[in-house]
């Protein structure tokens, strides 16, 4: 056990923090929240300078164009991006972690040439097609339907959760090509080129008011089969060979972010008086403590992931604890800020006159209630540790109801 | 001993039921989102003519002569549709404030924080004609005044946490009305946690019942997601902690109503009867606040990705729930009192 | 809703009062714990006087020899007994809250006649033989056998969580008759003498130390067929038609008792200097308004048992409240104690010199650990509120494993 | 950077598992409960030639020359089997007091109470020849001393919390040894303090294994009760929160022994080295008493009526669970340590 950075890890980090000391104070001001051209140029315009630098799919393998940094390197990455305020990957996120790594590893050769250079250079965003109104954790029951008509899948169906469909130009699609009792074993991947004629998009507004997700509506949406990725009715696999493609790093940026709040809180209770309540102040020293741990249960996933290829469990637990913690944080900040927390407007404190930073605060407050649903409800979750790492058994299926 | 409603009660929140089923269904309240005046004034006119706004009036001065416990079963009527508007503080003005019981002066409650570094925020800067100003709690001799709205400088925020209960900055300190109100700041405070318990039952309540209905027709791995322990267990506790807050919000306004009760239960905990009184209202309007939070935060987990959703409507119960367990008192100093008065 | 006492309440409270103010300074020493005979002896002794001034069998129809008190007054007896600290019914219990109401319910008038008079006057004690070693939450899945031979019912099996088996006279024991596929629909309730050969009982020490319970071993336990109560088969139903006796007044013994523990640890920490942190604070305040809520819970419940005959949802919520809260204390209780909470023996503060009352405090820390187990666990109860309550359908059956 | 366990590690970990499987059977273990002297002298024996006690002496003193992370692995493994004895005073002790190396010489902890009102007890009052007397975080400046136990006036209690870890009664305030110890009082607590969270995890995955085995073999309901839900997920929970518990303990060690990375770490939150340690010590015993007191509160609700028996071990854990969590110092404590460090 030797948390000591390797003369190349060391120089990694240096060249990385040269380069974003230089580079980040040349970006354009930050795109309007709501405006999704504005975000989308913003994003691939910092994709680009990541490719040109060499810090484009930084997990990708060499082969793929990335740049094959070690599990350590990654998180040294993604800690130095957060430390500097670098831009997050943003609309770029479904082609750079998930649908790139899946067609290099599963698609072909014609596949992989056409579409990863330019997720990787910021030229196309994708988006994901997985999630269906009547589909959320139980995904394999969904019912999007394609059927083979001639050397074309004709998709009909509708999807939900689809990030920035709006503005995206691939998505990466699941669709039921077996029975609907084939339930895993009938699904296929496909790539669906997003100007294609019968697709509507219809924003989803979230309870934060925003629409960064939309509904996919697909009417007979021709899909040409060379887009198909892996075997007919194979596209379950396909999918899961590379959800576990982070390896243990996949909520770094949030749970710095997480720090950096809770630093903000104590600075805003002493700044309210409550720092002065040693209730306050243990609620505080209990969430540190937990982010700490969570922060060396990731540098352990990730130096497990480094030695053996396999992130081990603390990637799995990652998710249950951080979920919790996050909430906690979100409600302690709305209790700290009383009748300022039911407002988005800046609220100056009466003292000293400054921001009490409210809005944040309020945002993340109503984004909180979403980190124990989205990427699987801690129900689901819970049903993952105790069955894949205990050894618990399932539940029984549902069949002869008495 | 009888803790059960009566058959005026019954009567009072099933007539009140059936004018909110047809004044405020969902879609209308719904409607008001994102206004700047979230009164609907017809639907405000309906309560008004209902006896709402005058059921602490005496009967001799046109009211109807109504208990605390009678108003607290009638707001619980009320929260369970979301219903928008300062309906606490014009129940609480009316007979006092000329306008209030006819529905034509709508009057919301300023409270002056206890925490000196945050200042206050308006509720319904943009429908309240004026406002019932109770001073800190801390200030416990001042009496509690009213203010007309264009004595008070606030501006209201472009975007509230709830759009069904927007607010608006104060530009300055609170000051007092002009007009006395009789009765104690203290006794008007207790009545008007009370009935925003009462709200908040009937957003909890409103908040399970959505969620109960969700669990039973959302099918995932070919079963109702009602019949996993996950979601179960969930609910039940839900509906523990929402049924001893409204036994205890009952008892509550029991005790406020008989002060001759009051007594006789405070004896038992070596309380005078207004300590007794306010022993059992802040614990009321603690586990009210607990229950309404939790409820609301549960319904947005069992109903998922449809429950972040802002079409379904949970969230609005809990960011009203937020509202109304931040706006005239948070639960740390409800059970600072409850704990004050345990010896 | 009026929570004033009629003038007949009144004066029942009244009347008891004074009894009880009479007849408690009356009473010999308590028994030590650990001593049966001894617990026997003073339970009985108590049992009797209740019995003389028409107090035995409050809540027990007026027909099998009880009070016929109202709900009501049943509230106010247990009230008037916990505050003026007369002994609870101890050892009594089995037969005067479960054994003696199911017999005057469901047995015949013979068995009426021999039983119910000697469980009302203290003279017998029951003891209840239900669970079993691998029956616990899956009552219905008992083992325990009896064959009919004659006129015999002949049973061998075991038993577990018996009460105080060591020094009772009657057991009320569920059998199976029918097959074990028969779950429910083969069980049968018989009276079971314990100086039957064949019985052997062995203390079962709890966590706690103590052995108030015992396990109960049956080697071919002869009965007699005119000790069934109900049908053969039919137990479980007989069992059910007294479960629901109590009107929601049986955790009022409890409450009262939790309360009274409340009051002491504020004191306690006015003592440690602990009362002046507001964290501290907040959670005492947090725990007197829930037992002040679960207090007013049980008044309604009464209220509508009084009103309409059924105890409503009260009764059924109001365990899942009051262990969650029971064990919240204790923990409270553990942390104000510090280091004293590690021992038995009386630790005196330093500055006042008296005792800091640890015993009592670490004794009610273990014993709450079995408020989520006993008498139905949590995870029992939240699926009954859920199912009977909210109406959330069953788990499916067990059946077709795939 | 490497957080796996070095081949060093492993095989530390390992040979002493063997041991102590040997030695320190549950039955072996149990047959002291409730005597007098707690301590096995041939498994304590073991323990010392195994060099379990001279862990942290340095090689040229005859000792193993090992690291605070070392030692950490290696009382895990203690934990997980409710090895009794003061272990980790001995430890501590030796290398400056003769005959703890070896065995021979038993050194508790004695701590003297943050809490003026309440009075220390001392642990193991029947076993230990001395005590390493640390002096109350208040008094930062004061050293650590020993002190021989006939130097202490205490009462062994007649029944104790944890019949594996009987404490006793101080007579009085507890006075400094005559000999000081080297190294700062301050930097042998956070020492304790490792250790004893090491314990508490090997404690919490001991709980947890046996409600795995329990959950996965007992049948309900025609099922193992570990398929259902509300069984499962609280053992999954529980995994989380021992995992996320022994990461940071691991991770404080690390800093412990190495004050360069605590300086480089400490950098980042604008904290000098000894500041970092502090934090990231305090945090590690926070996380591992709390998943110990939970994962033991868990196994006995997961065993049903059998974990309130006496005879199923899941109690043991949760006493010793509470040994730990309070006898040096409290989560409370730890947690305001922390946030004094959060800016």
């Amino acid at each position: 056990m030797d948390l000591r950075a390797t003369p190349a890890e060391e120089a990694f980090r240096a060249d990385l923090r040269a380069w974003l000391a230089a580079t980040l104070p040349t970006l354009p001001e930050k795109a309007l929240h709501t405006d999704w051209q504005a975000r989308r140029a913003y994003d691939t315009n910092w994709q680009g300078l990541l490719h040109a630098a060499g810090y484009a799919g930084i997990d990708w393998p060499v082969e793929a164009g990335g740049r094959g940094a070690s599990p350590v390197e990654q998180l040294i990455f993604k800690e130095e991006c957060e430390r500097a305020g670098a831009p997050y990957v943003g609309l770029g996120f479904v082609g750079l972690l998930h649908a790139g790594p899946t067609i290099n590893a599963e698609g072909t050769l014609a596949q992989r040439t056409t579409y990863l250079p330019k997720i990787l250079s910021g030229e196309h965003v994708w988006c994901q097609g997985f999630s269906e109104p009547g589909s959320g954790s139980d995904l394999a029951s969904m019912r999007t339907r394609a059927v083979l008509d001639g050397d074309h899948y004709v998709v009909s169906g509708s999807k939900i959760w689809t990030s920035h469909a709006e503005v995206a130009d691939y998505c990466e699609l699941l669709v039921r090509t077996g029975t609907e009792a084939s339930r895993h074993k009938g699904i296929t991947w496909l790539i669906m080129d997003m100007k294609s004629p019968g697709i509507d998009v219809r924003p989803l507004k979230t309870i934060s008011g925003s629409t960064e997700f939309a509904e996919l509506f697909m009417d007979e949406v021709r899909i040409p089969v060379e887009n198909r990725v892996g075997e007919e009715n194979d596209g379950w696999r396909v999918t899961m060979v590379t959800l576990s493609f982070e390896r243990g790093t996949g909520f770094v940026g949030e749970l710095l972010e997480s720090m950096r709040l809770l630093r903000e809180l104590t600075e805003l209770a002493k700044r309210t008086g409550a720092y002065g309540d040693p209730g306050i102040r243990r609620r505080i020293g209990h969430l540190a403590a937990t982010f700490d741990g969570l922060w060396a249960l990731t540098k352990r996933t990730v130096s497990e992931a480094q030695a053996t290829g396999i992130p081990g469990i603390g990637g799995t637990v990652f998710k249950l604890s951080y979920s919790e913690a996050g909430q906690k944080m979100a409600d302690l900040a709305m209790e700290l800020l009383g009748d300022a927390g039911l407002l988005f407007d800046d609220v100056t404190h009466a003292t000293d006159g400054q921001s009490l930073g409210n809005a944040d605060h309020v945002e993340n407050w109503i984004k909180s209630f979403n980190l124990t649903i989205a990427a699987g409800t801690s129900q689901i979750q819970r049903n993952i540790v105790s069955e894949r790492i205990l050894g618990l058994p399932k539940e029984p299926t549902v069949g002869a109801k008495k | 001993m009888n803790f059960q409603l009566s058959e005026d009660q019954v009567a009072l929140r099933d007539g009140l039921q059936a004018i909110v089923e047809g004044r405020f269904s969902l879609d209308a309240v719904r409607e008001r989102e994102d206004a700047s005046s979230v009164v609907d004034k017809a639907g405000w006119q309906a309560l008004a003519d209902a006896g709402v706004f005058c059921l602490f009036v005496p009967e001799s001065l046109g009211g109807l002569g109504l208990s605390i416990t009678d108003g607290v079963v009638a707001v619980e009527v009320l929260g369970h549709a979301l219903v928008p508007g300062p309906i606490i503080g014009t129940m609480l003005a009316a007979g006092t404030i000329a306008g209030a019981a006819e529905g034509t002066t709508l009057v919301g409650i300023a409270a002056t924080s206890d925490r000196g570094a945050v200042p206050g925020v308006l509720e319904l800067p943009s429908d309240c004609d004026g406002y019932l100003v109770l001073p800190s709690a801390r200030d416990g001799a001042a009496p509690a005044t009213y203010l007309a709205r264009s004595a008070i400088s606030a501006t209201l925020a472009t975007r509230s946490l709830d759009p069904l209960h927007p607010v608006g900055r104060l530009n300055g300190p609170l000051v007092s009305g002009t007009l006395e109100l009789s009765g104690t700041a203290d006794a008007l405070r207790r009545r008007a946690l009370l009935l925003t318990a009462a709200f908040e039952v009937g957003l909890a309540a409103f908040a399970l019942e959505l969620s109960v209905a969700y669990a039973k027709d959302r099918y995932q791995f070919g079963r109702p997601i009602g019949s996993f322990q996950a979601i179960k267990h969930l609910l039940a506790d839900e509906l523990a902690r929402l049924e001893m807050a409204r036994a205890q919000l009952h008892y509550a306004a029991v005790v406020t109503d008989a002060p001759d009760i009051a007594a006789i239960d405070g004896e038992v905990y070596g309380l005078s009867s207004t300590q007794l009184e306010w022993r059992a209202v802040a614990g009321a309007k603690l586990l009210c606040d607990q229950a309404a939070l939790s409820a609301t935060k549960t319904a947005v987990q069992v109903h998922g990705g449809m429950g972040y959703t802002w079409e379904v409507p949970v969230h609005l119960a809990l960011k009203r729930a937020r509202v109304h367990a931040t706006m005239l008192a948070t639960s740390d100093q409800m059970a600072d009192i409850v704990a004050s008065l345990t010896h």
